[in-house]
């Protein structure tokens, strides 16, 4: 069935799976996980994520930072086209980045650069045809990281024309790799290769250097049943499926001809901690607790073995994931017990909060139920919806909450998941002046061998206080048909189709 | 006529403001904020405010209905918030895919059941009306999403003789688009057909009953010919209304079938703007559900005369 | 065809349940061309069920288990399905009781009426309809061409028995089998139906198996009679020699069984007036075809005057729909006189134009036609009966199921019956508990609506004599409803005639069975043949005595508008024409009008 | 043929009711039990029915999936029987204004599909344990007033409701009295049909991921899991699908019972 499945497909588009419609067509403004990994391919910034998820130049050719490290200048690569075929000057650079720090505009990261949270861009202003300089309000360490961040669009450069003379979002006039042809909602959205696109001389490397659309139609297909389009894999239907469910890992190992492809990923998943609440207010009931968790064991049987157990909130694709000697989080029943002990936890239930949209989170929520019994914790399970659990999320209304946190390129952005001021916002588990310091400390400097050391002493702090419960760090899982080459996964789970090909049958 | 067809319209009137008020402040009673959403694991007070003023929700709600109200008397639903795009062309096109798959399902129910209820009643107690009635009864006891996975996984999966991936549109490739809509037209009727039938066995029964049936055969009719002339119009009377609110009901309720056969419908999107708290979609939706169902059951009405005279008179 | 030679014939027809009770037995008649041959016999018979057979149409659960049918010499019993339907509809046809159930309400009546025709004859659809328009036009059917391409839906019952008789004659049968087929029309429209039938038959050729149980009917219209009890045939021959000069003592009790005149002359004797109904109106919202379309109103009553003197027994007669019902419910406040007052002996009083209802209910009671459904399906009867007591104010539970039982007992209903529910009784003892329940209050009026109708002839008897036991037992009032001119006649003190909601004649009994003078009167006495006795088992059938009757000087009768606009002023006034007897009159010479002549029919009312 | 629809319906569903009843008493395994070595086990002597993906057992999960969904079906069935025949009955039999507003406000409730209601109101009440009752209580009223209200017109047509009233019995009295015993008869016939409905629905809103939070087992729930693992092990659809099915065609055949058996009843009133 596979070789009829390749000649009556060679002729077609290469066809991609997405979970769900993409929320819009407007980098970094209404979007979600799928928006952006469509828009990716679609819009470029100055810089971009390396393999590493450090950030590497992208449209920009070099980069000059002054020594005080408050002026950033950089030089356009020349000859590059916007998708209309006018040509990449700093003037669209200036807009675009005008248009994000415009409020009106509705930017999801503008608190990253308005100041809100310390850091602000003074002025964008254009030196000449090509040059571009940023000015900040202080230095910022984390500045690059944070303008190729993909969930802000990655600061994608657009052309004017992108929206109308209200300013309202028309469609991506931009400078990636491929370019919209249509999109079908709920159904699919169609792209084609940009013939005016000027790649980067060196090798393809995360999602900047050379990005070859190799294949001329790229199209993804909108299927929200798992089983259908698991279905769709299996007939050949579509050559490529990303962010594979763990609990289909499965299914797919039937399916022939086809190859999963994974990598550890971002982000963590793991329960957040109500300290407020007062029977969690002792701090030897949530030790107890987080004692009483086999993460290698959960993370298995959550993932389908695709994922280790990490106590830390930093994954271990991160630079800065905690060294094994200060790692921690083995199991010790009997000491949990012990603390439960002394505690005199008299068996009253304690609410765990999850929710059916991540089967991830809803299943880790089942098994530390499990794990908890053997120690006598009495954990109750309550099914929110995800809506409803993020409400609780916000307002700190819970006692304990199955979590995950999507990818984050710095460390210093995971830990400020759960550390803050609670006063301020009550989502925050975690409100150690100590560990604030540090994570202040942490976004003052740029000096690697410093961070790595503040970010240990912060994850040391973590397991004493337990804010924060970690579990694992998931697996970015794609299935892939036999006949694709060149596709790779990486730690931002974002799937990249440039690069990708369908080998003809004659070229095996 | 029309002037009749009017005055049924006025008097829904009411039934359609009263079911949207309804919905409009229950959808607004369930916990979640769509702002949250849309921001997602993001916890940024300003930027809430900010995308709740762009969404209008930061004023009072009756203002909000009103304006609504106003909205969509004017033919606007607005944008939803989630798939940032007008919810009429959402409604429009995920309606198309629903009444493609219910029409004809309640189509094929309907061809299918009345011949074969007209026949099991008119064969009272023999062993082919028990197992006409059985067969029926059994197809209703079964849940459509089973029979839908089922279906799915025999012909699809494994025979490999029908696309399981949700859909192609007939208006774009026919021929592709029939193929995609087999499977879940089949798995519907199969259910409707089980509820059909019983009707009709039932009616039919109560005709056969009556003086002027026994009078057609005392004028020397074939039996056929008793049937058919003188029971089926009769018997199409209560059916065809019955029909009517099948396909009223249905217009909204697929969402199994659509989920499990991942259709683009109404149902589906309703639900998942449930989830997603859009509230425009939600409020979308409702609007064409109701509106479906009361026209439904309108047209039926008037055009129920034409199939069944009798009803005119009663 | 040998003349003489029966057309067809019955040879000892037995049919019998599936259990294999024998319904009909070993019968045997025979029925010349053109003849009109009568079953007559209570119900249950087995009268249809002949039919039936001859149609080989027999309800499933009933066969055919012996004998032979023959028609022209051939036999029936044997012939296969294809060939009889050529006979059915062709050489046989049938009409069936219940003209609203037996035209399909989704067909046209024209596509009916040539169905039979096309099948058998082979015309084309255009001869088809002319000859059915002809036919239309024999039956007197008004506007034949829109009758044709109308359906059934908004035709009178009397209408469609036309058409159900032109349809079926249309084809010329040999034999015409009628079962009841004028049972449930009015008087005056059951005559015309026979006369149309038998006129036609006679035309034709064919002969008629008429099925009834009115005696009086049959013994006008049939030539000969076969008489059935159980399904056996008792007596057959000449029709009038069977039911006049009965030989045998079936047929003699049935007749007995018949309503006659109490030779002791009717109510004569003036008493006080119990109630005195004046000028009352009740109207009824019909039903709006649209919300936009505005509120319309029929007059049920128009402007009925009359009074109900204590202890006698004052029947209402006339078509149906000419609100007899409607002015028996005024009585039990049931509905409220849109106009016009009701006057109760001991001062109660209510009256229309919105003043409101009564205070205090007089005891005013109800016996209704369906007795069934006038009984609590979830009651026993016992406790059906005690419950009027509850209201009469007795507390004591157990006191009132003692006068419910000792009530029952009265009525004839045995202890072991007190506790059945309705369902488990029959027409008759449903009755009965109806009864019992309607005077066990003590009331002072009891208003009877057709309480006799639904009943078989023989229970009929039963109730008629237990109605008149009580009445002389508790001396009381009865208002009695009824289009049943016979059981009137053996009952009533005084007759009032009401047609289309006016009151046209009243009077006593006599005066109005012998003398009537109101032309609506006379037609429905000369409609309904009534079997006299005039001798022990020897009866006559009865008609009218004197032939004319002329209106009172310087008035002309009044036949009352079928349709009359709203609010119309009623120029029409009853006038004295004899001693306490009053007809409907139009003054010719404007006389004192209405209030005058009112005035001198209440100053003689009043004590 | 009445009889026999009775008597198969009736013993299915007392089959059911006793598999609810024993999973609400004990079940061989704990059916929340998660046990990693029996994940997806086949049907052996231990496991009859296999193991989920959970390693839980499959035949205690669909006991105690039969006490949870009867649960839910019966809750739901008394709640929306009680209340719309109460509802249904008053607005009947009192009319005027009353009735108008009760029609008007059914009508507006007809209007949604019966599950579509049912998910609006389980999201509406999301966590609470009784959601699913709740909301498809709600949904179903409306049924249940409609049929009783026509019946209870159709019994004040009645001549003993006239015959009643010429007693001079109070409204109240023969509401009580002559119109609530007569339809009983209804009521029952409808209430057997609500808990096909509801028992339907509940498996419906599970399978969309909107019934009664796990880990307790439901039958909609266990096919709604089942689903990934369709290839691996199907009898993680086959068993609560079958389940479903077969409690429905139990409720189908006595409701078909009980309306041949009170229909004649039912047409005197
Ligand atoms: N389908 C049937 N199955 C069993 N018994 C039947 C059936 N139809 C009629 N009978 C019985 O046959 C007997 C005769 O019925 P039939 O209707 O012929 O009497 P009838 O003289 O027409 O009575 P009526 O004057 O009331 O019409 C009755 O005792 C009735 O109980
Ligand atoms: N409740 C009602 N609503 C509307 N119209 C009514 C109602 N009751 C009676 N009518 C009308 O009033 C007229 C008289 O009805 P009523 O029942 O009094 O006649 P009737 O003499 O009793 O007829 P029958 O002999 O058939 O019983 C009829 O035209 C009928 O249509
Ligand atoms: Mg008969
Ligand atoms: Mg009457």
């Amino acid at each position: 069935r596979g070789g009829d499945t390749v000649d009556s497909s060679s002729n077609r588009n290469f066809l991609v799976t997405l979970s769900s419609d993409i929320r819009s067509t407007n980098p970094g403004v209404n979007r979600d996980a799928n928006t952006d990994t469509v828009m990716m391919h679609i819009v470029e910034g100055l810089v971009a994520y390396r393999e590493d998820g450090t950030p590497g130049l992208l449209l920009a050719e070099s980069m000059e930072v002054s020594d005080d490290g408050l002026a950033y200048l950089f030089k356009l690569r020349d000859g590059l086209k916007f998708h209309n075929g006018a040509p990449v000057t700093s003037a669209e650079v200036v807009w675009s980045w005008r248009r994000y720090l415009d409020p009106a505009t509705g930017w999801t990261c503008l608190s990253d650069f308005d100041g809100t949270n310390g850091n602000r861009i003074e002025e964008v202003r254009a030196v000449d045809r090509l040059k571009v300089l940023f000015r900040l309000n202080r230095p910022q360490p984390l500045f690059l990281s944070q303008m190729a961040a993909i969930n802000c669009g990655a600061g994608a450069i657009l052309h004017p024309s992108s929206v109308d003379a209200q300013g309202h979002w028309r469609t991506p006039v931009a400078t990636g790799p491929y370019r919209l042809v249509e999109w079908k909602r709920g159904d699919f959205i169609h792209l084609e290769a940009f013939p005016g696109y000027v790649p980067r001389m060196e090798p393809r490397n995360g999602n900047t250097g050379a990005k070859r659309a190799l294949e001329k139609h790229l199209t993804f297909l909108v299927i929200r049943d798992a089983a259908s389009r698991l279905a769709a894999l299996d007939k050949g239907q579509v050559d490529i499926m990303p962010e594979v469910p763990a609990a289909e890992i499965r299914q797919i190992g039937h399916i022939k001809r086809v190859r999963l492809v994974s990598a550890p990923m971002l982000g963590s998943y793991g329960i957040l901690v109500q300290n407020q609440d007062p029977l969690l207010a002792d701090g030897r009931i949530r030790e107890a607790i987080a004692l009483a968790i086999d993460r290698d064991a959960l993370a298995n049987i959550v993932n389908e073995g695709t994922a280790v157990g990490n106590p830390s909130i930093v994954a271990d694709a991160s630079v800065f994931h905690p060294p094994a000697s200060i790692l921690g989080g083995k199991p010790d029943l009997e000491r949990s017990r012990a603390l439960l002990r002394e505690a005199g936890y008299d068996g009253s239930p304690i609410v765990l909060s999850t929710n059916r949209r991540y089967p991830a989170m809803f299943n880790q929520a089942l098994l530390v139920q499990a794990m908890c019994r053997q120690v006598g914790l009495n954990i109750r399970i309550e099914v929110l919806e995800w809506a409803a659990q993020m409400d609780r999320w916000r307002a700190g209304k819970f006692q304990l909450l199955s979590f995950g946190f999507s990818a984050r390129a710095d460390a210093a952005a995971s830990y400020s998941f759960i550390l803050g001021n609670r006063a301020r916002s009550p989502s925050k588990v975690w409100d150690n002046p100590k560990a604030l310091a540090l994570l202040e400390q942490s976004l003052r400097t740029g000096d690697e061998e410093r961070r790595h050391e503040l970010f240990n002493q912060l994850h040391l702090l973590m397991l004493k206080d337990v804010p924060y419960i970690g579990l694992f760090s998931p697996a970015d899982i794609n299935a892939v048909r036999e006949d694709v080459d060149g596709f790779e996964s990486w730690m931002f789970g974002r799937a990249r189709y440039w690069g990708v090909h369908r080998v003809r049958e004659g070229a095996r | 006529m029309m002037k009749y067809a009017a005055s049924r319209m006025l008097l829904a009137l009411p039934t359609i403001l009263i079911s949207l008020f309804m919905i409009f402040f229950m959808i607004r009673l369930i916990p979640g904020d769509p702002a949250q959403i849309i921001l997602g694991d993001v916890d940024d007070a300003g930027a809430l405010q900010r995308i709740r003023a762009e969404l209008g929700l930061d004023k009072p709600l009756i203002v909000q209905f009103l304006l609504w109200l106003r909205a969509i008397s004017g033919g606007d639903f607005g944008r939803s918030i989630a798939l940032d795009s007008p919810v009429g062309d959402l409604l429009f096109s995920s309606f198309s895919v629903t009444a493609l798959l219910v029409i004809p399902a309640v189509a094929i129910a309907g061809l299918l059941s009345v011949p074969a209820g007209m026949f099991s009643a008119w064969r009272q107690n023999t062993h082919t009306d028990a197992a006409v009635v059985t067969a029926a009864t059994a197809f209703l006891s079964i849940p459509s999403f089973w029979l839908g996975l089922i279906v799915m996984l025999v012909f699809g999966v494994k025979l490999d003789l029908l696309p399981v991936v949700g859909y192609v549109s007939p208006f774009d490739d026919f021929g592709e688009g029939i193929r995609y809509l087999i499977m879940p037209v089949m798995t519907l009727a199969l259910v409707e057909t089980g509820v059909f039938v019983r009707l009709v066995r039932s009616s039919t029964i109560e005709v056969k009953g009556l003086e002027y049936i026994t009078h057609a055969r005392a004028k020397g009719l074939p039996e056929l010919l008793v049937a058919r002339r003188h029971a089926f119009p009769n018997v199409m009377g209560p059916t065809w209304t019955m029909m009517g609110l099948a396909l009223g009901g249905l217009l909204g309720g697929a969402v199994v079938i659509e989920t499990v056969f991942s259709l683009p419908g109404l149902g589906r999107l309703m639900v998942e703007a449930v989830f997603a708290r859009d509230y425009p979609v939600i409020q979308g939706c409702m609007v064409v559900i109701v509106m479906s169902y009361v026209f439904m059951n309108l047209v039926f009405e008037l055009t129920a005369p034409i199939i069944c005279p009798a009803v005119r008179y009663s | 065809m040998a003349p003489g030679s029966p057309i067809l014939r019955v040879d000892r027809l037995q049919v019998s349940t599936l259990a294999g009770r024998r319904i009909v037995d070993d019968v045997s008649f025979d029925m010349l061309s053109g003849e009109i041959v009568a079953l007559v016999g209570e119900s249950g018979s087995g009268k249809t069920t002949i039919g039936r057979a001859i149609l080989r149409l027999l309800p499933n659960g009933l066969a055919c288990t012996g004998g032979d049918i023959a028609l022209r010499g051939e036999s029936l019993t044997a012939t296969p399905p294809r060939e009889l339907r050529k006979i059915r509809g062709g050489s046989i046809a049938a009409v069936f009781q219940d003209p609203m159930a037996s035209l399909n309400p989704s067909l046209k009546v024209g596509r009916q009426m040539m169905e039979a025709l096309r099948l058998h004859e082979d015309v084309d659809a255009h001869e088809a309809r002319l000859r059915c328009l002809a036919m239309l036009e024999r039956v007197r059917i008004e506007n034949p061409q829109r009758c044709f391409d109308d359906y059934p839906g908004k035709f009178s019952g009397g209408m469609r028995q036309r058409f159900m008789l032109a349809s079926v004659l249309l084809t010329h049968p040999a034999v015409l089998i009628a079962d009841e087929p004028t049972t449930a029309l009015d008087a005056i429209v059951r005559r015309e139906i026979m006369e149309q039938a038998v006129e036609l038959t006679r035309e034709v050729g064919t002969a008629i198996l008429l099925v009834s149980h009115d005696l009086g009917m049959v013994a006008q219209y049939a030539e000969r009679s076969v008489v059935l009890k159980g399904g056996r045939v008792m007596d057959q021959g000449d029709a009038r020699q069977v039911l006049l000069q009965p030989r045998v003592d079936y047929t003699r009790t049935l007749l007995d069984a018949f309503p006659e005149r109490a030779l002791a002359g009717g109510g004569s004797t003036r008493r006080s007036p119990l109630v005195r109904v004046r000028n009352i109106d009740v109207a009824f919202r019909k039903s709006r075809k649209s919300i936009l379309s505005r509120k319309e109103y029929v007059r049920a009553v128009r402007d009925v005057s009359f009074d109900i003197r204590s202890g006698e027994i004052l029947a209402v007669v006339g078509e149906s729909g000419s609100g007899k019902s409607t002015v028996g419910k005024a009585l039990v406040d049931l509905y409220k006189p849109s106009r016009g007052e009701i006057l109760f002996a001991n001062g109660i009083e209510r009256s229309g134009g919105g003043k409101g209802g009564a205070r205090t209910r007089p005891q005013v009671q109800m016996i209704f036609q369906d007795a069934g459904g006038s009984l609590d399906p979830r009651m026993t009867i016992k406790q059906a009966v005690a419950e009027p007591l509850r209201a009469g104010g007795i507390a004591a539970a157990a006191e009132r199921l003692r006068r419910a039982k000792d009530m029952l007992a009265e009525v004839g209903l045995g202890d072991d019956m007190h506790d059945c529910y309705p369902h488990q009784l029959s027409g008759g003892q449903r009755q009965r508990v109806g009864i019992a329940r309607a005077i066990v209050g003590g009331g002072d009026l009891i208003v009877a609506d057709e309480p006799v109708s639904a009943l078989d002839v023989s229970i009929q008897r039963q109730i008629l004599d237990l109605l008149k036991q009580l009445h002389s037992a508790y001396g009381l009032t009865y208002l009695f409803i009824s289009h049943d001119l016979d059981v009137v006649e053996e009952l009533a003190d005084r007759v009032m005639v009401m047609q289309r909601g006016c009151l046209v004649e009243i009077g006593s009994r006599d005066a109005v069975f012998d003398d009537p003078r109101h032309p609506y009167t006379r037609a429905l006495l000369e409609a309904t043949p009534r079997i006299r006795r005039v001798a022990p088992s020897r009866y006559a059938l009865a008609s009218l005595t004197n032939r004319h009757a002329d209106p009172p000087s310087g008035h002309r009768f009044d036949v009352p508008a079928a349709e009359p606009p709203e609010h119309a002023v009623e120029r029409a006034c009853m006038v004295e024409v004899a001693d306490d007897h009053f007809v409907r009159c139009i003054p010719s010479v404007e006389c004192g009008g209405t209030a005058g002549s009112r005035e001198e029919a209440d100053s003689e009312d009043l004590p | 043929m009445k009889k026999t629809n009775l008597v198969v319906g009736g013993s299915i569903i007392v089959i059911v009711f006793a598999a609810a009843l024993i999973g609400a008493i004990g079940t061989p395994y704990d059916p929340t039990q998660i046990d990693a070595a029996d994940r997806l086990a086949p049907p052996s002597w231990s496991h009859w029915f296999g193991c989920d993906e959970w390693g839980r057992d499959v035949f205690s999960r669909t006991l105690s999936g039969a006490a949870i969904t009867v649960a839910i079906a019966g809750l739901t069935t008394l709640l929306a029987t009680g209340a719309g025949t109460i509802v249904g009955v008053s607005a009947g039999f009192l009319g005027g204004w009353l009735d108008k507003a009760v029609v008007a406000v059914m009508d507006a409730l007809l209007a949604f599909p019966a599950l579509v209601l049912a998910i609006a109101m389980t999201t509406l009440l999301s966590g609470a344990s009784l959601a699913p009752v709740i909301a498809l209580s709600v949904a179903y009223v409306p049924y249940v007033v409609r049929v009783v209200r026509t019946g209870v017109l159709t019994i004040r047509q009645a001549d003993y409701i006239t015959a009643s009233s010429i007693m001079g019995n109070s409204a109240a009295y023969t509401l009580a009295r002559h119109v609530a015993p007569n339809v009983v008869g209804l009521v029952t016939v409808i209430s057997t049909a609500i808990f096909g409905w509801a028992l339907l629905a509940e498996s419906a809103l599970s399978f969309l991921g909107l019934g009664l939070p796990p880990p307790a087992a439901s039958w909609g729930g266990m096919l709604s899991d089942s689903r990934n693992y369709f290839a691996d092990a199907p009898w993680l659809a086959v068993v609560p699908g079958l389940a479903i099915s077969f409690s429905l065609l139990g409720v189908n055949l006595l409701g078909d019972g009980c309306r041949d058996l009170l229909d004649p009843r039912m047409e005197r009133a």
